[in-house]
């Protein structure tokens, strides 16, 4: 059987990945996916502690499922908003964006 | 003898209306305010000593010491500094000569002074003086005189700038209260010791204190007498004096040779009684450097051209021989090893009279032929009879000759140094023939000698007015007859009467070694053509152009002041403080900035980086956490 | 060595490799696939964790819905070829250190912790189950926050067409 | 509250509400002048009826107190309460903040809020030598130090932002150590008071003592300008406009040292124990090596600030000399200092605004063509030297007699080192005066000068009258201040 440890250890190196993502890469999308990694990672989490320590309940379900949701929400409107940043400045790279707020 | 406060508040008032009001009245009314002050000061003085001395002597068959006034100025606890009026025979003495001298200047500057301006501030200056050397005199503690000691010293100060656009006159000023400044540094460290280990600072502290104050006692009175010292123009703190002549010649006659720079003396006077039972050893020294500095002087004086030096440097020797006289006293009782004292006062007094009538006599001088220098002068005994034979009198009391007054005080110095010392009695005597060469030197050069005729023609020179005349006839008249006064009855080291005798075969070599050394400089100097001393000069090039120069001792005085104190001690410290410390200050400032730039980055708006420190940061506290 | 483990060793090796080529890829549109694999891998964690359900929806909404929209919107913003510029190196290695010690953190606490004693229970969570939780009221039920979701995606629904609107 | 001490504060208060609305230089004027008078008023009134309570055997160790809760939860009070060196204290900020209302009389741009900040700078100022409440001496003390930074920022002279930041930094510096003292203070008193003389009563434990006693002294000294934190002192002075330059190092500086005594000695006996003899090196250094930077420099400004280096040295070398005599002194020396400096600052800034330099030597001749001011600096000059008659001989006398009370050789050997500046005194302030009054003019431009204007005259002769009256009767001030040293010099002798 598979100790619960292990779950929790590669959702962990996961979000790292999705921090590190988050870090280092300067287009706006891959952050995004970056972000997409860490609410993974995060779901995982919570599907395991609920399987593994509270078997009874059923709260790591919904959160992940609520999780799911509103990262499908978050998702829609950060790509509307890079969409929009696109239409404006033709790029989405951040280091470009310092102009957003001369304007 | 409440009235002897009039004596400091005389010339107070006249000093403060004179400095307050001197520019709203005119010259006359403020030398005319001065003088009736001063003639105030004068008659309450002698009134004072006529009723001190002819009250009597007391029961031990001494003068009493009187307090009339006593007031405590400011307390330090178990200490305080008094404020009053002490008089006993020394002081007494001293109103005497004080008031007579000022008096006489007063008289001479109104005619000397005559359309100066500044006039009245001249006459506040020494009103301040009077007051302050009277107050130092009549001092009943001595930090009473230390305080009248400065004063006395910024009124000198004050006087000798008086022609304050000349920057020699300044130089001098700032000189003479710098020097003399630093000697009175040694008197109040002396002060401080002796009021911690006596307990108080009267002159007449507890034996038993004294006693259990061991080596301190010695160690204060030698550091007073290092003020003395200073003021008194002792080498090598000498050298303040010669430049002091740029002032006005009536402040050098009165503080500059009479009053003042005797002060020190009086100081050693003062203070004798403790030294004689406390601190034996210190007085040989005190007659040691008196007498190499009364040698030194004599021999600079010999050489000199200026007027006015050499009765400097005159001044300076004959206070060599007052310290001298004051150190070989080797007990308290007059007839047995204290004549010393007896024999200093009297030099004292006699001195101020005929150093004044020189100085007055040479003011004189300056005053008709507008110089200091010898060259201008020659062959004024016709244009200036009164002047001439004034100060004629004056040059033959000064030289020890019977029967005026320089030769029964210098007989009586001689006296006591051939009883301390043989040695000693010989060179002081030596020295005293000096001093009748020198004065006579410049007697001839002034009054025989080569005239300098062109000078002369362009500008006859005239006698002086009767305002300055007057003075040098009386004391003139003083200088004749004082040494006639039975001193020893009113004034000696332990109080007793004592009564003068004329050693004869001190007497004897004294006057054979005066007329030697005048007829010598007759020979040499009363032509008017001056072969020998030409020669002598050429000869002995090195040692004229040396002892004309004062023997270096200025050039050494500069090269500590200028060299030392300023290039090597001030201009480092300043350079330190801006560089080092306020660069310190400005470095923090700097590096501040410079850290505050190297670490803007982080806050450089970009999220990715400010998430970064984040984790980092929340890293380092979770790893912190785990560890503690 | 049982299947579990060997499903759940495979699936952990698709979602390291994957995430890390998913954030290290210079194409974006590579970046998005492996960002899809991973998804598809946590879908499978799920069912292996018995939650039949949860994977569906992974599937459906992450690895259907979301990875969708990413390449729908990469394609319309791409514009270059989508080549991210090569990274400079100081700030990889500060970020790198970062992580890496961030990851070693959580591992070690992970390690270390001791959890009240995991139990599996095998065992179906069966639909009606959650159905009724989603849409009860009672305590341990979740309409609330259902709705509130709910809403939240119809102002995300809004939002998008708002600000991605042409003006 | 009917506690006189609190007009003090209020006075300046209602000044600065009158100079708010008034809305001509003349209202303006006779809101300071008249404001400033009242304050000299009721200070002589406080000193006499101070006296009157004395002698009518009133011997509490701090007269005229009261006290309300400022801030519960911390003991916070606003205690006031003066003893003999607080009322000379708030006498000497009374005459200078007189004579300076006089000396910034033509000040030009912005006179109204110069003369606003000038006032907040009062309140900070009585505030401090009023209250005897740790937190609340505290916050007065702020209250004095930021109008400064403003003061001479907008209205100085020269390199003007450069001294204000530098001066603000360094007390700001100096503060923080003081904040930490007193709340080490407070800690180590059991957090249970901020009153002094209640907190003298209470032991704090020795190693706190040891510990904060340094930071303390120095937050204190570095405003005292001890050596080597002296340096805001001269670029401060010299930048800043007349009247502030005559308060700051009039009162101000004073600040310094009397917080060391009634703060730091007082309240931390042991620390002093184990510090004092650091410390006094440190002062006796300063007061050498402020007279001898004096030498050499040749802006007025800058002598007169390094002189002010080596007088505050002295006052904080006399404290730590610890006698009674000594304590005294250091007293009289803060008072007499105050009163030379703020006289020595006017002088200069009367004549700085005539000849537009500083440079001694690119003046020359003063006595001629302004002979009222070049006396008046003759005057201060010589009073600064120590000339009997004026204050400052009856100050350093003191402070020395009593220094020579301690017969510890080290204390001896100090003492005769800080003697020594006497001597170097008299050379930098004759060298000074023989350079720029004295000789003959060199600059014809400067015969068109003018001598002093009436305000000029007021603000000098106060001073003068004021110096000298205190050097003449010195008996008076020293009475009222030995009475009070007694309690505080009684803690740290044993």
């Amino acid at each position: 059987m598979v100790q619960m440890e292990w779950y929790l250890v590669l959702s962990t190196f996961m979000m790292f990945a999705g921090v590190y993502g988050f870090f280092t890469r300067r287009n706006l999308l891959t952050m995004l996916i970056s972000i997409e990694l860490i609410l993974n990672s995060v779901d995982i989490n919570f599907a395991v502690f609920n399987r593994f320590l509270f078997p009874e309940q059923l709260e790591g379900v919904f959160f992940t499922i609520f999780a799911i949701g509103v990262s499908a929400a978050e998702t829609a409107v950060a790509i509307a908003i890079i969409i929009n940043i696109y239409r404006n400045m033709k790029n989405i790279q951040v280091r470009n964006l310092d102009k957003i707020k001369e304007e | 003898m409440e009235y002897t406060l009039l004596l400091l508040i005389l010339p107070l008032f006249s000093f403060l209306v004179l400095g307050l009001l001197g520019n709203y009245m005119k010259p006359k009314v403020a030398g005319f305010i001065g003088t009736l002050s001063l003639v105030g000061i004068t008659i309450v003085s002698y009134f004072t000593a006529y009723n001190y001395f002819a009250a009597g002597r007391n029961a031990d068959g001494v003068f009493p010491t009187l307090i009339p006034y006593n007031w405590e100025w400011l307390p330090f606890g178990k200490l305080s500094i008094d404020m009053g009026v002490m008089l006993d025979p020394i002081s007494v003495m001293m109103l005497v000569v004080i008031s007579t001298i000022s008096l006489m200047v007063h008289i001479y500057s109104l005619g000397y002074m005559k359309g100066e301006t500044g006039f009245q501030r001249y006459y506040a200056f020494i009103s301040l003086f009077t007051m302050s050397m009277l107050g130092l005199v009549v001092a009943t503690n001595i930090f009473q005189m230390y305080i009248f000691w400065e004063l006395v010293g910024v009124s000198s100060y004050l006087l000798i700038g008086f022609y304050y656009t000349k920057p020699a006159a300044i130089a001098a000023s700032k000189k003479a209260f710098i020097v003399t400044r630093f000697a009175d540094l040694g008197f109040l460290i002396g002060i401080l010791i002796y009021g911690f280990y006596v307990g108080t600072f009267s002159f007449t502290p507890d034996t038993a204190r004294l006693i259990s104050a061991g080596a301190m006692i010695p160690l204060a009175l030698s550091l007073m007498f290092v003020g003395g010292a200073g003021k008194s123009a002792m080498f090598p703190l000498h050298i303040w004096l010669p430049d002091a002549m740029e002032g006005p010649t009536p402040v050098s006659a009165l503080i500059h040779a009479a009053t003042m720079v005797v002060a020190g003396v009086f100081l050693v006077a003062r203070m004798f009684p403790l030294f004689i039972d406390f601190a034996p050893e210190v007085l040989p020294w005190i007659a040691y450097i008196g007498a190499f500095t009364a040698l030194y002087a004599a021999a600079v004086a010999c050489v000199q051209s200026d007027i006015k030096r050499v009765l400097a440097f005159s001044t300076i020797s004959q206070i060599g021989f007052m310290m001298v006289a004051l150190g070989v006293s080797t007990s308290i009782d007059p007839n047995n090893g204290g004549l010393g004292y007896m024999a200093s006062m009297f030099h004292l007094f006699t001195h101020a009279m005929f150093k004044a009538l020189l100085f007055l006599g040479a003011g004189s001088i300056i005053h008709a032929v507008h110089s200091n220098e010898m060259s201008a002068m020659g062959g004024l005994r016709r244009y200036m009879p009164v002047t001439h034979i004034t100060f004629l009198i004056a040059c033959l009391a000064i030289a020890g000759i019977w029967p005026l007054s320089g030769f029964f005080s210098k007989d009586e110095i001689l006296a006591a140094c051939f009883n301390f010392n043989p040695l000693m009695g010989w060179t002081m005597t030596a020295i005293a023939g000096m001093t009748a060469f020198y004065m006579f030197r410049l007697y001839y050069c002034i009054f025989w000698g080569k005239e300098n005729k062109e000078l002369h023609e362009a500008h006859t020179p005239k006698e002086s007015p009767l305002s300055m005349t007057l003075p040098l006839i009386i004391l003139a008249a003083i200088t004749c007859v004082a040494g006639f006064i039975p001193f020893g009855k009113f004034v000696s080291s332990n109080g007793t009467a004592y009564h003068i005798h004329i050693d004869a075969t001190t007497a004897a070599i004294s006057l054979v070694v005066a007329v030697c050394s005048i007829a010598l400089a007759t020979l040499v100097y009363a032509r008017s053509k001056q072969p020998i001393a030409d020669t002598l000069a050429t000869r002995f090039a090195g040692l004229h152009k040396a002892a004309y120069n004062r023997f270096y001792i200025d050039k050494v005085w500069i090269f500590i002041t200028k060299q030392i104190i300023f290039r090597c001690i001030s201009t480092p410290i300043a350079w330190f403080d801006k560089h080092i410390i306020d660069g310190f200050f400005n470095m923090c400032g700097k590096c501040t900035a410079y850290l505050s730039k190297k670490i803007k980055w982080l806050q450089d708006s970009h999220i990715q980086h400010y998430c970064i420190w984040f984790l980092a940061g929340t890293v380092l506290l979770t790893i912190i956490l785990l560890i503690f | 060595m049982d299947i579990q483990t060997i499903i759940f060793i495979i699936l952990a090796a698709i979602i390291g490799v994957c995430s890390i080529l998913a954030i290290t890829t210079r194409r974006i549109l590579r970046s998005a696939t492996f960002l899809l694999f991973v998804l598809f891998a946590t879908a499978g964690i799920y069912f292996q964790l018995n939650y039949s359900f949860l994977g569906a929806v992974q599937l459906l909404i992450y690895a259907g819905g979301i990875t969708i929209l990413y390449v729908f919107s990469i394609l319309l913003t791409s514009s270059d070829g989508d080549r991210a510029e090569p990274l400079k190196s100081k700030k990889m290695i500060i970020g790198l250190l970062s992580t890496f010690a961030g990851l070693g953190v959580c591992i070690y606490v992970i390690v270390k912790h001791k959890f009240t004693e995991p139990v599996f229970q095998m065992g179906e969570l069966n639909i009606r189950t959650i159905g009724h939780a989603l849409m009860g009221t009672e305590k341990y039920q979740y309409l609330l926050p259902f709705e509130v979701i709910s809403l939240l995606l119809l102002a995300c629904i809004v939002g998008g067409i708002m600000i991605a609107r042409k003006r | 509250m009917c506690n006189i001490l609190i007009l003090f504060v209020v006075i300046p208060l209602v000044m600065m509400l009158g100079l708010w609305a008034s809305r001509s230089l003349c209202q303006v004027k006779v809101v300071m002048v008249s404001g400033a008078s009242l304050l000299l008023a009721l200070s002589i009134y406080i000193v006499f009826n101070y006296i009157g309570l004395r002698n009518a055997g009133n011997d509490a160790e701090m007269l005229y107190t009261s006290s309300i809760m400022w801030y519960e939860p911390l003991n916070i009070c606003f205690s006031l309460g003066v003893d003999g060196i607080s009322v000379v204290m708030i006498l000497l900020s009374s005459i200078i903040v007189f004579t300076g209302v006089f000396a910034s009389w033509r000040l030009k741009p912005m006179t109204k809020e110069y003369f606003l900040w000038y006032t907040l700078l009062t309140v900070g100022v009585y505030g401090f030598f009023i209250s005897i409440d740790l937190f609340t001496m505290f916050m007065f003390y702020e209250v004095a130090l930021i109008p400064m930074f403003l003061l001479i920022g907008v209205w100085g002279s020269g390199r003007k932002e450069y001294s204000a930041m530098k001066l603000t930094l360094m007390l700001m510096g100096g503060s923080a150590l003081i904040l930490i003292g007193i709340l080490s203070i407070y800690y180590g008193a059991g957090a249970s008071t901020m009153n002094i003389t209640e907190l003298s009563q209470i032991e704090i434990p020795t190693n706190i003592q040891h510990t904060f006693f340094p930071l303390l002294f120095l937050g204190f000294g570095i405003l005292g300008a001890l050596f080597p934190f002296h340096t805001w002192s001269p670029d401060g002075h010299a930048s800043a406009p007349t009247a502030v330059s005559m308060l700051h190092a009039g009162v101000l500086m004073k600040l310094g040292g009397y917080g060391c005594f009634r703060i730091a000695m007082y309240l931390m006996p042991e620390g002093l124990a184990m510090w004092g003899e650091v410390f006094l090196i440190l002062t006796t250094i300063s007061v050498v090596y402020g007279a001898f930077s004096a030498c050499v420099q040749t802006d007025l400004k800058y002598i007169n600030a390094y002189s002010s280096v080596s007088h505050c040295g002295l006052v904080l070398f006399a404290l730590l000399m610890m006698t009674r005599t000594s304590c005294t002194g250091a007293i009289m020396q803060m008072l007499s200092h105050g009163l030379m400096t703020a006289l020595f600052f006017a002088l200069i800034g009367m004549m700085y605004g005539r000849t537009h330099t500083r440079d001694i030597r690119e003046m020359s001749g003063l006595m001629k063509i302004m002979p009222c001011l070049a006396v008046c600096y003759v005057i201060a000059g010589l009073a600064n030297l120590g000339l009997p008659g004026f204050s400052g001989f009856a100050a350093e006398m003191t402070i020395f007699v009593g220094s020579f009370e301690n017969t510890d050789t080290f204390h001896r050997v100090c003492t005769i080192i800080a003697t020594c500046s006497i001597v170097i005194t008299a050379v930098y302030i004759l060298r000074t005066v023989g350079k720029f009054l004295y000789g003959e003019v060199n600059n014809p431009e400067f015969l068109q000068l003018t001598d002093a204007s009436w305000d000029e005259k007021v603000a000098v002769f106060t001073l003068i009258v004021c110096v000298a009256g205190l050097g003449l009767a010195p008996l008076w001030a020293s009475d009222l201040i030995s009475t009070s040293v007694e309690p505080i010099i009684s803690q740290f002798i044993k």
